[in-house]
C-alpha cells in the first residue's frame, strides 16, 4: 500500500485495515475503471487516472481490454450501470473516477460486498453507520497544498501584485484549490489582490476565456485554474495576448499544461502547473490489488510527500530563485510549520494567523 | 471599473461570442426563407466544427501553417453544404416532416463526429490545433477614441468576415433575382412554380446555403473558441442560433442584431462578476440574465410572427 | 379518395417503422464493416445488452422510463401545433421539486409519493405555462422561449440546490423511503439493475395522453386548435387558453420524467454541469412514434433498449457506443421519409403483381 | 379559320380517377372561349395540363398548328399561354411589381431594377387598363386589384392566350363587368381567351363559343350565339335546370336580431363599421348587398362575436350579445355559415364526423361529463350526410380529401341542422356549380318557412335577389338602404351599392 495513509494517520474510520485478499497471477489479474464524463482524454483527472492503468499493465506486462480496460460513461445515469457491468464481469478491481460517482459506488458496493471497488477524489461513508465499506477504497489528494505552492509561484512572479483563480463548478473538492492557492499567495506577499471567478460549468470555454479577459484586463497577469476543459478558455485568452507582447501567465492543473500554453511555436504562457498524480495512485493501487493487499475501507490521501502533488517539471517560465522558495515552502508543509487550509473557514483562520 | 472599461470589455466578448450564431442563423434564414425549417444547426454547427478542427490538423502536419485554418473553414463550409444533403433530399424529395429531419440530422452529426473522432483519433477529442485565428488590433483603427477600443482592438478577423457576409446576404435576399425568387419560394411555392422558377432547385440551393453557413459558423467557433473538437464542443449554439433566427424575424441584420443581443447579455453575465455594482448581485441572475432578458425583448415585440408562409410544407405539385 | 395515402393501406402502417429500423441497422452495418468492426459480432452484443438478462432488460425499461414520458410531452405539444424543445427544463425542475417534497416532506407512502410526483408534475406544468402564456398573449414564439427557459432551469436548479439543498457531494440529500419509487423487490428480480415503478407511472401517462386526446372533450379542443386556430376559434373554442392548457399538460409530463429521475433512478438530485439529453431525445421518440401514446411507446423502447444495448456493444465488441447514435439518427431519418419507403413497397408491389 | 390552341383526345388521370377523358378543345384566334362544367368535372385539370402543371397521359396539343410539349410552365410562357388561376397565385408579401417580374427579373449590375420594372408595369397597366399601384404589397390591396396583377403577370411575359380560371367567383358585380371590359378589349387586341365560369350569365354576355364537359368527358363545342342559359345547363348537367327560386312571399314575425349603432375597426385597423343600424325578423331571408370591403364582414363578425364591437349593442331575441364570446353568441341561438371554408368553416384535417359537430361537441350526447361520446357523434354525422347528400365514402374521411362543393354542404348541414333562431349565411355558394347551388338556395327557403330569420350575404346581386325578401345595401359601412327584393332590380341595387340614392317613390324601407 502507499506509505502515506498510515504515516500521517490519515486512514479515518473503518473498522477493518487492509483486506487480505489472495495475490493474483499477473496474467489473470483484470482491472477497468469507468470514466466520468470527461472520457479518458479530458486532459484531467480521467485521462492521469488512465495513464495510472496504462503503466501499471505495461509494468506488468497485461493486456490492454483483456487484463485493464476503461468504460467512458456518457451521461450520469450511466455510472451505476457501467460499474455494474464491470463488477458483473468479475474485474477483480473496478475504478469510479471523480467524486460525482459516490452514490453509484455505494449502491455497487451494498449489493456487491465480494466486489473490490475504489474512487478517486471522493470518500464515501455508509450513510446510516457512518462507516467506511470494506470494499471500497478511498483515493483522495490534497489538492490544497499542491494549489497552495502555485499559489507561491504566482505570488513571486506577479508583477502587478494582482492574481487570479478561475474555478469550475463552485464545490468541496475544487474549493480545495481556490483556498490552497489564495493562501499560498497571502503567505509570500500578504498584500496581493486575489481575483476568483468560478466559470459554473467544467466545459464552456467561452465563458472561461471571458472571464480571463475580464481578470487580465483589469491588471491581473497571472491566472490559476481548475476548471477542467473550461480552463482551455484560459489558455486561449493567455495565447492571445502574449501574442501581442502582453506579459501574462496562466498556471496549470491537474497535470503539466504546459503543452495547452504554447504559442509562436516555442514559448509557452504556462507559468507551472499543479500536478496530482492520480496515475501514481491508480498503479498503486492496482499493483497492491493485485498482490493480494486491496485497501478496501481506507482512506488514501495523496499529498506532498508522496510525490502525487506538487507543481510541475517544466520550470522554463520560472524566474531565478523561485524554484528553491517552493521547495522552502515544500520543507515547511511537510514538516508540519504551515498547515493548508482547506476550507473557507480554515483559510479565515490561516489569514489571522500569518 | 469605469463605464469605458467595462464597455471594452463586454463589447468585444459580444462580437466575439455572437458571431457563430451571426453565420449560423445566417443559413437558417436561407433554408426557411426558401421553406425548409432547419432545426438542424446545430448538427450542421457540430460537423463545421469537426471539420475545421480536423482539416486545420492536417493541413497543419502538411507544413500549411497559418493558411491551415482559413483553408479548413473554407472546407468546412462545402463539407456541410454536401452534409446538408441529408436534410435536403429528406424533406425535398422524400417529403419528410422538417421538424424530424432536422433532429434526425442533429444526433447523426454528433454520431458520425465523434465516431470518427474516434476512429481517427483514438480518443473522444481532437488534437488541439496550432493555428488559432487569434485577435488583433486592427492598425489605425484601433487607436480612434470611443469606436477603436470597442470594434477595432481585440478584434478577430472572423467577426469582421461575419458581418461581411450578413450585408452580403442582406444584399442578395432582398435585392437580387435570385433573393426574390428564393423568398417566394418559401411563401407560395405554386406561385413561384407558375412563374416557372423550379421550387425543388431553390429548395436544394437553399438548404446548402445553410449546410455551408452553418458549419461554418461551427468551425468559426472550433478555430477561434475551442481549439479542437470533442462531442461537447457545440452544446446548444445551434439552438441560440435558431432562436437568433425567429428573434431577428428572418432577416439578416436582424439575425446579427439578435446574436450581439445574446452575446451581451451573455458577456455581461459574466464581466458582471467583477463590475463592482453587479458582484453583489447573486451569480445566477447574471447566469440566467442572457435568457430571461431575450424574453422579456421577445415580449415587446408584440406583433405577427415573420415566418415564412410555406416554411415546414413539402412542395408536391399541383396539391393545395 | 384521399390521394394522399397510397392504395397499400393498413399494412404500411406498421411496415415503415419496421422498414426503417431495418434500413437504419444496414446501413449501421455499412458503417461498422467500413470502419474496420465486424457488424455481426457488434449487433449481437447489442441483443445481448438489452435481451440476454434480466438485468439487461431491467434497465432498458428503466431507460424507457424517461423517454416515454419525455416523448408524451413532445408529442401532447405537436398535437396542438406547438413545439415544445423545453423538455430538457421542465424535466430538470420537476427533478428538483419532486426531490425537494420527497425530502422535506414526512408523510405515509400512500400520500407522500403520489405528491412527490405531483410536485414534478406541477413544477414541470409551471416550466410549460410560461412559454405557453408568451405565446398566448404576446405572441411570442414557444421555440425561443423553450430554449431559453431550458438554461433558466439549469442555472436556477443549481443554484437552489447550492444555496438550500446541498449535501456532501454535490447534491441534495436523499428523498425519504415513503416518496421513493424503488423496489427492493424489482431490483432483485432483475438482478439488480435499478428499475423502478417508474415504468408504471410512465404507461399510466400514455394511457392518460390517449385518453385526453381521444376520449374527451377538452382533447377534440386541444387537436382542433393544433390543426386550425381560426376555426376553433369561430365554433367558440378558447384558442390562446388551449394553447397555454397544452404547453402546461406538455410541461408536466416532462416534470414527471425528472421526477421518476429523482424518486427513481437516483433518489436525489445532483448539482448538473449540464443539459441531461433526455429532452432532446424525447423530441426524436414523439416524432419517430408519430405523436400517438402507443407510438411513443414502443419507440422509447426502441431508444432505451438501444441505448443500453450500446453499452455492452461498447465492452464486447468494442464499436463506439456512438454508433448508435449514427444508426438512431438514420432510423428517424428513414422513418421521416416514409414517403420513400411507401413509394418502394408500391413499385415491389406492381413488380409482384 | 385557323385555331390557336387545339387540345385533341386530352386525357388525364389522377389515382382512382380520370379527371380528363379524351376532352377536345379548341380555340380560335381572337375569342373568347368559355368551359363549362360541374364542380369536379376537370376544367383546372385540363387548363393545367394546357398551361403545364400536369402531363396528359394522352392526346396533343397543338399552338398555331405546332405540335408541342409543354413541359412546365416556362415552355408555356415561351409559348405566349398565361394562366390566371382559380386561387390567386400571388406571394402575399410582395409588392404588385415582385409579383409580376418574379422568375423574370429585369436586372442592372446583378441586382433587380426595380424602378425599370415599375416602370414596365405602369406601362402595361396602362394600355389594358388595369389601374394597378406598382408599389403595393399584395395583402394591402382588394380581391379585384389582385386579379389584374395576376392579368399584369401573364401580359408582361407577352402572353398571348390567356386562361381565366373561374376569374369571377371572387369579384362583385362591378368588378365583373370591369374585367368583361378587359377581355374585350384583351381579345380587340388580338389576343385569345379561355374562360372558366359557372355562371352561365357571364358566359352569354361575353363569349363567343362554349366547350362543356362532365364528369371528365367532353360533351361538345357550341357557338354562344345559337345557345341559350337553360341549353347550356342541360348541356352541363345532363338534365333540366330549375333557375327560378320558387318560394312564397315572406311572412316576418318578430325582431330576431337587432343592431344599434354598432362602431368597429377592421382588422386593417380601419373603421369598418360607423353606427350601423339593421332590424332582421323571424320568416324572412334578409339579403345583404354591397361591394366587398364596405363592412359586410364585419358586420357578422360584430353579430358572432369573432370582433369587438367598440360601440353600440347588438341583440338576439330581445337579449344583449353585445362582444359575447363566440360561443355564447352560438348558444343564443346563431347559426355562421362562414365566407372562407377552409379557414373558418372546417378543420380539414379532422373527419367529416368530427367536423359536424365543431360547435356542439361539448354538448350532450356528444359529450357527458367531459368524456366524448364516439359513437354519437359519428351516428349524428351519418344522418347528417345521408340528409344532405354529402357526397363522401364515409363519415371518417378527413374533411380536406372533399370537394369543395361537398365541404359546403357538409358545414351547412351542421349550421342549419342545429335549428339556430338566427342563421348568416356568408358567400355560401361561392365556387359551386348550378346543382349545388339549387340545392343550398333551397335549405335557406326551408329554414325560412320553419319561421327562422336567415341573413344572407352574397357578392352576387341574382342570388340576393332570387332568395332574399328583404335587402339591405351596405356602403361604407352603414346601411344606406333597405329595399322589398320583389320592388327593385340589379340596377338599383348596383346603384345604391355604389353610394348613390333611391329615388323616391313615396315609401321608404320597412
Ligand atoms: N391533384 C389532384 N390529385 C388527384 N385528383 C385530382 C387532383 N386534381 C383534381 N383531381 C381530380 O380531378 C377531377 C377534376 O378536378 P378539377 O379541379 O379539374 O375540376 P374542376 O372542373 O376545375 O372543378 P371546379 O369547378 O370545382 O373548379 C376532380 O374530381 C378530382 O377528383
Ligand atoms: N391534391 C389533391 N389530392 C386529392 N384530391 C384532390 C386534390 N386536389 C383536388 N382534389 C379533388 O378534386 C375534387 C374537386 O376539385 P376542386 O378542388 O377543384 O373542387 P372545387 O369544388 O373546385 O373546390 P373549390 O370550391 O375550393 O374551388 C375533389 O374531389 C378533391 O378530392
Ligand atoms: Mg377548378
Ligand atoms: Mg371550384
Amino acid at each position: 500500500a502507499c506509505g502515506t495513509s498510515d504515516d500521517n494517520g490519515d486512514t479515518t474510520g473503518g473498522d477493518t485495515g487492509t483486506t487480505d485478499g489472495e495475490a493474483t497471477e499477473a496474467s489473470d489479474f483484470t482491472v477497468g475503471m469507468v470514466t466520468d464524463l470527461g472520457g479518458i482524454d479530458d486532459k484531467s483527472f480521467n485521462q492521469t487516472s488512465w495513464e495510472g492503468l496504462v503503466a501499471f499493465g505495461e509494468e506488468f506486462g497485461l493486456e490492454q481490454n483483456t487484463n485493464y480496460s476503461y468504460v467512458q460513461s456518457e451521461s450520469m445515469d450511466e455510472f451505476e450501470p457501467n460499474l455494474r457491468n464491470l463488477v458483473r464481469s468479475d474485474t477483480d478491481l473496478v475504478f469510479g473516477i471523480g467524486f460525482l460517482m459516490e452514490n453509484a459506488i455505494r449502491t455497487v458496493a451494498e449489493q456487491n460486498p465480494d466486489a473490490q471497488l475504489a474512487i478517486v477524489d471522493m470518500v464515501v461513508m455508509n450513510q446510516e453507520t457512518d462507516e467506511l465499506y470494506d470494499n471500497i477504497a478511498n483515493l483522495v489528494f490534497k489538492e490544497h497544498e499542491g494549489s497552495f505552492l502555485a499559489g507561491v509561484v504566482a505570488a513571486l512572479e506577479t508583477e502587478s501584485n494582482q492574481v487570479g483563480f478561475i474555478g469550475g463548478v463552485e464545490s468541496e473538492l475544487i474549493k480545495k484549490f481556490e483556498v490552497g492557492f489564495k493562501a499560498g499567495v497571502k503567505a509570500v506577499n500578504p498584500d496581493a489582490e486575489i481575483a476568483v471567478q468560478y466559470v459554473e460549468s467544467f466545459n464552456d470555454q467561452v465563458a472561461a476565456q471571458q472571464i480571463a479577459n475580464t481578470m487580465y484586463s483589469q491588471g491581473t497577469d497571472i491566472i490559476y485554474h481548475a476548471a477542467g476543459d473550461s480552463g482551455n478558455g484560459l489558455f486561449t485568452e493567455a495565447k492571445n495576448r502574449a501574442r501581442n507582447d502582453e506579459k501574462v501567465w496562466a498556471i496549470g492543473v491537474d497535470k503539466d499544461q504546459y503543452e495547452e500554453g504554447v504559442y509562436d511555436d516555442d514559448k509557452s504562457v504556462t507559468l507551472t502547473s499543479m500536478v496530482k498524480r492520480v496515475d501514481i495512485a491508480v498503479a498503486n493501487v492496482s499493483e497492491d490489488t493485485m498482490n493480494g493487499n486491496f485497501p478496501g475501507g481506507q482512506v488514501l490521501e495523496y499529498g506532498l510527500d508522496d510525490e502525487a502533488i506538487g507543481i510541475s517539471d517544466s520550470t522554463e517560465n520560472l524566474s531565478d530563485g523561485v524554484e528553491d522558495e517552493v521547495n522552502n515552502y515544500r520543507d515547511q508543509i511537510l514538516s508540519g510549520d504551515i498547515t493548508v487550509p482547506a476550507t473557507d473557514d480554515e483559510y479565515e483562520e490561516f489569514l489571522s494567523g500569518l | 471599473m469605469d463605464l469605458m472599461q467595462i464597455l471594452a470589455l463586454v463589447v468585444p466578448a459580444a462580437i466575439y461570442a455572437g458571431v457563430p450564431l451571426v453565420l449560423t442563423g445566417l443559413g437558417g434564414l436561407f433554408s426557411e426563407r426558401a421553406g425548409i425549417v432547419n432545426i438542424g444547426l446545430e448538427g450542421l454547427m457540430i460537423i463545421g466544427a469537426f471539420v475545421g478542427i480536423v482539416t486545420t490538423l492536417m493541413l497543419e502536419a502538411s507544413g500549411l501553417g497559418v493558411a491551415s485554418t482559413w483553408i479548413a473553414l473554407l472546407i468546412a463550409a462545402i463539407v456541410g453544404a454536401v452534409f446538408s444533403l441529408f436534410h435536403a433530399v429528406a424533406s425535398i424529395a422524400f417529403r419528410a416532416d422538417q421538424i424530424v429531419s432536422g433532429v434526425a440530422l442533429n444526433f447523426l452529426a454528433l454520431g458520425i463526429t465523434v465516431f470518427l473522432t474516434r476512429l481517427i483519433f483514438d480518443k473522444g477529442q481532437t488534437d488541439y490545433i496550432q493555428n488559432r485565428i487569434f485577435r488583433l488590433d486592427v492598425p489605425v483603427l484601433s487607436d480612434i477614441p470611443l469606436i477603436g477600443p470597442l470594434f477595432f482592438s481585440n478584434a478577430y478577423l472572423t467577426s469582421y468576415m461575419a458581418i461581411l457576409l450578413v450585408l452580403v446576404v442582406y444584399y442578395i435576399v432582398f435585392y437580387t433575382p435570385f433573393g426574390l425568387r428564393l423568398r417566394s419560394v418559401g411563401e407560395h411555392p405554386m406561385a413561384a412554380d407558375t412563374m416557372g422558377i423550379n421550387v425543388n432547385k431553390m429548395r436544394y440551393i437553399a438548404v446548402m446555403l445553410s449546410g455551408a453557413f452553418g458549419a461554418l459558423g461551427g468551425a468559426v467557433f472550433a478555430v477561434t473558441v475551442s481549439g479542437n473538437f470533442s462531442g461537447t464542443t457545440i452544446v446548444g449554439q445551434g439552438f441560440m442560433a435558431l432562436a437568433a433566427l425567429i428573434f431577428g424575424k428572418w432577416n439578416p441584420l436582424g439575425v446579427l442584431g439578435a446574436a450581439l443581443f445574446f452575446g451581451l447579455a451573455q458577456a455581461l453575465s459574466i464581466t458582471g462578476g467583477q463590475i463592482p455594482l453587479l458582484s453583489e448581485v447573486p451569480p445566477v441572475f447574471l447566469l440566467i440574465a442572457p435568457y430571461v432578458l431575450t424574453i422579456i425583448a421577445l415580449m415587446g415585440f408584440v406583433g405577427k410572427s415573420a415566418a415564412p408562409k410555406a416554411s415546414g410544407k413539402p412542395y408536391i405539385k399541383g396539391s393545395r | 379518395m384521399n390521394g394522399k395515402k397510397a392504395p397499400f393501406g393498413k399494412l404500411t402502417g406498421w411496415m415503415i417503422p419496421v422498414i426503417a429500423i431495418l434500413f437504419g441497422v444496414i446501413v449501421g452495418a455499412f458503417i461498422m464493416l467500413l470502419s474496420g468492426y465486424n457488424p455481426i459480432t457488434a449487433y449481437i452484443a447489442l441483443m445481448n445488452g438489452i435481451f440476454s438478462n434480466t438485468y439487461n432488460m431491467g434497465e432498458t425499461i428503466r431507460s424507457m422510463t424517461p423517454l416515454i414520458l419525455a416523448g408524451l410531452a413532445v408529442a401532447f405539444a405537436y398535437r396542438t401545433g406547438l413545439l415544445n424543445i423545453g423538455v430538457e427544463g421542465q424535466l430538470i425542475v420537476g427533478w428538483l421539486a419532486a426531490v425537494y417534497v420527497g425530502a422535506a416532506v414526512e408523510l405515509p407512502m400512500l400520500l407522500h409519493l403520489p405528491l412527490s410526483i405531483l410536485a414534478g408534475a406541477l413544477a414541470g406544468a409551471l416550466w410549460g405555462f410560461v412559454p405557453g402564456l408568451l405565446k398566448a398573449r404576446f405572441n411570442v414564439h414557444e421555440v425561443i422561449v423553450t430554449i431559453m427557459m431550458n438554461y433558466i432551469a439549469l442555472y436556477v436548479a443549481n443554484a437552489i440546490i447550492r444555496a438550500y439543498l446541498l449535501v456532501p457531494g454535490e447534491r441534495t440529500d436523499n428523498i425519504n423511503s415513503t416518496a421513493s419509487l424503488q423496489s427492493d423487490w424489482l431490483q432483485s428480480l432483475t438482478d439488480y439493475s435499478r428499475l423502478h415503478y417508474g415504468f408504471i407511472v410512465a404507461i399510466i401517462a400514455c394511457i392518460i395522453m390517449w385518453f385526453i386526446l381521444w376520449k374527451t372533450t377538452k382533447g377534440y379542443e386541444l387537436r382542433a386548435v393544433g390543426f386550425n386556430q381560426h376555426a376553433s376559434n369561430y365554433a367558440g373554442m378558447n384558442v390562446k387558453g388551449n394553447m397555454i392548457l397544452s404547453m402546461a399538460i406538455s410541461g408536466g409530463f416532462a416534470g414527471v420524467a425528472g421526477a421518476m429521475e429523482g424518486l427513481g433512478t437516483y433518489g436525489y438530485m445532483s448539482i448538473l454541469s449540464g443539459f441531461s439529453g433526455v429532452g432532446f431525445d424525447g423530441i426524436a421518440v414523439a416524432l419517430l412514434g408519430a405523436n400517438t401514446a402507443i407510438g411513443v411507446l414502443l419507440s422509447s423502447f426502441l431508444f432505451g433498449g438501444l441505448q443500453v444495448g450500446a453499452l455492452t456493444m461498447q465492452q464486447q465488441a468494442g464499436v463506439p457506443t456512438e454508433l448508435i447514435e449514427i444508426v438512431i439518427a438514420l432510423i428517424i431519418f428513414f422513418v421521416a421519409s416514409s414517403y420513400m419507403i411507401r413509394w418502394i413497397l408500391n413499385r415491389i408491389k406492381k413488380e409482384g403483381v | 379559320m385557323s385555331y390557336v390552341i387545339e387540345m385533341n383526345q386530352i386525357r388525364k388521370e389522377f389515382p382512382g380517377i380520370v379527371a380528363n377523358d379524351n376532352i377536345t378543345l379548341q380555340l380560335k384566334q381572337g375569342e373568347i372561349h368559355a368551359l363549362l362544367g360541374e364542380n369536379g368535372a376537370g376544367k383546372s385539370t385540363l387548363m393545367n395540363v394546357l398551361f403545364g402543371l400536369y402531363q396528359p397521359e394522352k392526346g396533343e396539343i397543338k399552338v398555331r398548328g405546332q405540335k408541342v410539349k409543354i413541359t412546365d410552365p416556362n415552355v408555356a410562357n415561351r409559348l405566349g399561354i398565361g394562366m390566371v388561376h382559380q386561387h390567386f397565385m400571388l406571394v402575399e408579401n410582395f409588392t404588385v411589381t415582385e409579383n409580376i417580374i418574379l422568375g423574370n427579373e429585369p436586372t442592372k449590375a446583378g441586382r433587380i431594377n426595380i424602378k425599370k420594372a415599375a416602370k414596365e408595369v405602369k406601362k402595361i397597366s396602362e394600355q389594358y387598363g388595369l389601374s394597378v399601384d406598382p408599389y403595393a404589397k399584395i395583402e394591402d390591396i382588394s380581391v379585384g386589384m389582385q386579379q389584374r396583377v395576376e392579368i399584369l403577370k401573364t401580359l408582361y411575359r407577352g402572353a398571348e392566350v390567356l386562361i381565366f380560371d373561374e376569374p369571377t367567383a371572387v369579384l362583385t358585380p362591378q368588378e365583373i363587368q370591369e374585367l368583361i371590359k378587359i377581355m374585350k378589349k384583351l381579345v380587340s387586341e388580338g389576343k385569345s381567351i379561355i374562360l372558366i365560369t359557372h355562371k352561365l350569365k357571364e358566359i352569354m354576355s361575353s363569349c363567343d363559343s362554349c366547350t362543356v364537359i362532365r364528369r371528365g368527358k367532353g360533351i361538345g363545342t357550341v357557338s354562344v350565339k345559337d345557345a341559350s342559359e337553360a341549353k347550356l345547363a342541360e348541356m352541363m348537367v345532363g338534365r333540366e335546370v330549375n333557375f327560378t327560386v320558387t318560394k312564397t312571399p315572406a311572412e316576418p314575425k318578430d325582431v330576431v336580431l337587432k343592431m344599434e349603432n354598432v362602431t368597429m375597426k377592421s382588422s386593417r385597423n380601419v373603421e369598418a363599421l360607423k353606427g350601423l343600424d339593421l332590424e332582421i325578423r323571424a320568416g324572412e331571408i334578409f339579403g345583404l348587398a354591397g361591394v366587398e370591403g364596405n363592412g359586410q364582414s364585419e358586420l357578422i363578425e360584430a353579430i358572432t362575436g369573432l370582433r369587438k364591437v367598440e360601440k353600440g349593442k347588438v341583440f338576439l331575441n330581445q337579449k344583449e350579445i353585445t362582444n359575447l364570446t363566440p360561443r355564447k353568441v352560438s348558444e343564443s341561438g346563431v347559426g355562421h355559415i362562414p365566407e372562407d371554408r377552409h379557414k373558418h368553416g372546417l378543420i380539414l384535417d379532422f373527419a367529416i364526423g368530427e367536423n359536424m359537430v365543431l360547435q356542439t361537441y361539448y354538448q350532450q350526447p356528444y359529450s357527458k361529463n367531459g368524456i366524448l361520446n364516439t359513437q354519437a357523434i359519428y351516428d349524428k354525422a351519418r344522418t347528417l350526410i345521408e340528409d344532405y347528400d354529402v357526397r363522401t365514402p364515409s363519415e371518417y374521411t378527413l374533411a380536406r380529401s372533399l370537394s369543395g362543393g361537398n365541404q359546403q354542404k357538409a358545414i351547412i348541414a351542421r349550421e342549419v341542422d342545429r335549428s339556430p333562431d338566427f342563421l348568416i349565411a356568408a358567400q355560401p355558394t361561392r365556387g359551386l356549380d348550378v346543382g349545388a347551388i339549387e340545392a343550398i338556395h333551397k335549405r335557406l327557403i326551408k329554414e325560412r318557412d320553419k319561421g327562422k330569420a336567415v341573413l344572407l350575404m352574397s357578392l352576387e346581386l341574382d342570388e340576393i335577389l332570387n332568395v332574399s325578401d328583404r335587402i339591405a345595401v351596405i356602403y361604407d359601412g352603414k346601411i344606406v338602404d333597405i329595399v322589398q327584393a320583389a320592388e327593385t332590380n340589379e340596377k338599383e341595387l348596383g346603384l345604391l351599392m355604389a353610394g348613390g340614392k333611391r329615388q323616391k317613390e313615396g315609401e321608404k324601407s320597412t
